[in-house]
């Protein structure tokens, strides 16, 4: 399947890009999509290991299980306001 | 006439504008918020800002905490928006307008949403200093 | 450019002239209070209020209330301007602004002139209800 | 001496005029001046026996001397906002 994955901010300094889609096996979960993507290492590693995610645009924890289609964004300390 | 209005925008926020209508006859305080942008920060001399923003999930964020407001305090409207984009010194990166029959439900009300709009929605701050240097802010600032 | 203005007037109050200019560079919040007239109190129907002042010493007390919010939080400009006369429901009957570095300093400087202006300066507020009867009120409203 | 005498709000209603000139001895107190206004009879009564009181616009004791060409307002409980 393939999620949409977003980057913002000092992330996207990280991936070098503001959005990815990322092929992933079917029944898996956001932290494996992590997983994947500091596997693929240099600055990938810069990536936290348990970073804040949000899944369709709501806060959603790592075990939060991903489906085709689905967005995810990864999203640094917020500095709004 | 009591809304909810949250929006994420590039243009030059206008606090008149923000305000306009926000009170009903039933309303007897208005506070409004105002974010500046300073010359400094941790005495680092700041030039401009640049603003960011996850713009589809900031705004649902953003009427999420505004909801939590009412459900909270007793306010009518309650309106805020928040420039991304590009900002120089002394403008407005955030406004906040809270209208209540009392003053403080809108005193409280407005605090609470400009610390959570910092603690949850997804906007990122990137300083640039006077000497050139651009860096990106992790956590809220006071 | 610090500094504070305080004044009585029987002119409109314009929100957008009370913020024009109060911030810094130095400032990175600004908290602006509004009054406004409610069309009830107490369960009774209002129709408009008359306020009336004690001017040359409200002046003066306003001026000793803002300077003890600068004495005691850390602010910049502030401005507050309270109308006297007849007003109308929805209308503004006190604006007050606070610019300053961090904003909770803007919000309990703000907070802090609205509570002493209404227990020490020298207004009074009549009501006029819509059966026709109008009554000076004692004691702060909430 | 003549003392400038300031009426605002209720206490208007109750001295029938925002302002009279009122003449005391020398040496007379604020309480004295609230004295013989009360002294007056009729609705004077409605005065309080111990209003708020400012001399020269700035809230004073009833113990306060007054001076010739002192102004004394008084102070109806206050409700602006």
């Amino acid at each position: 399947m393939i999620i949409r994955t977003l980057f913002f901010a000092s992330y996207k300094d990280i991936a070098g890009s503001d959005a990815l889609d990322i092929e992933l096996p079917e029944g898996a979960l956001v932290s494996d999509l992590v997983s994947q993507l500091r596997a693929c290492g240099d600055c990938w590693n810069d990536l936290p290991a348990s970073p804040v995610a949000a899944v369709n645009r709501e806060y959603s924890p790592l075990s939060t299980s991903l489906a085709h289609g689905d967005e995810v964004a990864f999203i640094p300390p917020v500095s709004g306001g | 006439m009591q809304s909810l209005q949250c929006s994420i925008t590039d243009a030059i926020i206008d606090p008149a504008a923000v305000l306009a209508g926000t009170s009903s006859d039933n309303d007897g305080a208005v506070v409004l918020f105002l974010g500046v942008v300073r010359d400094h920060n941790d005495d680092r001399a700041v030039s401009h800002l640049e603003y960011e923003a996850y713009t589809a999930m900031a705004e649902a964020e953003l009427r999420k905490v505004g909801q939590e407001a009412r459900d909270r305090f007793d306010v009518g409207t309650v309106r805020i928006v928040h420039r991304i984009g590009r900002l120089e010194i002394g403008e407005v990166s955030v406004a906040i307008s809270v209208a209540s029959p009392h003053r403080a439900a809108a005193y409280e009300s407005s605090r609470y949403i400009i610390e959570e709009l910092k603690k949850r929605v997804p906007i990122w701050k990137r300083e640039g200093y006077l000497e050139g240097e651009r860096v990106w802010l992790a956590g809220g600032t006071k």
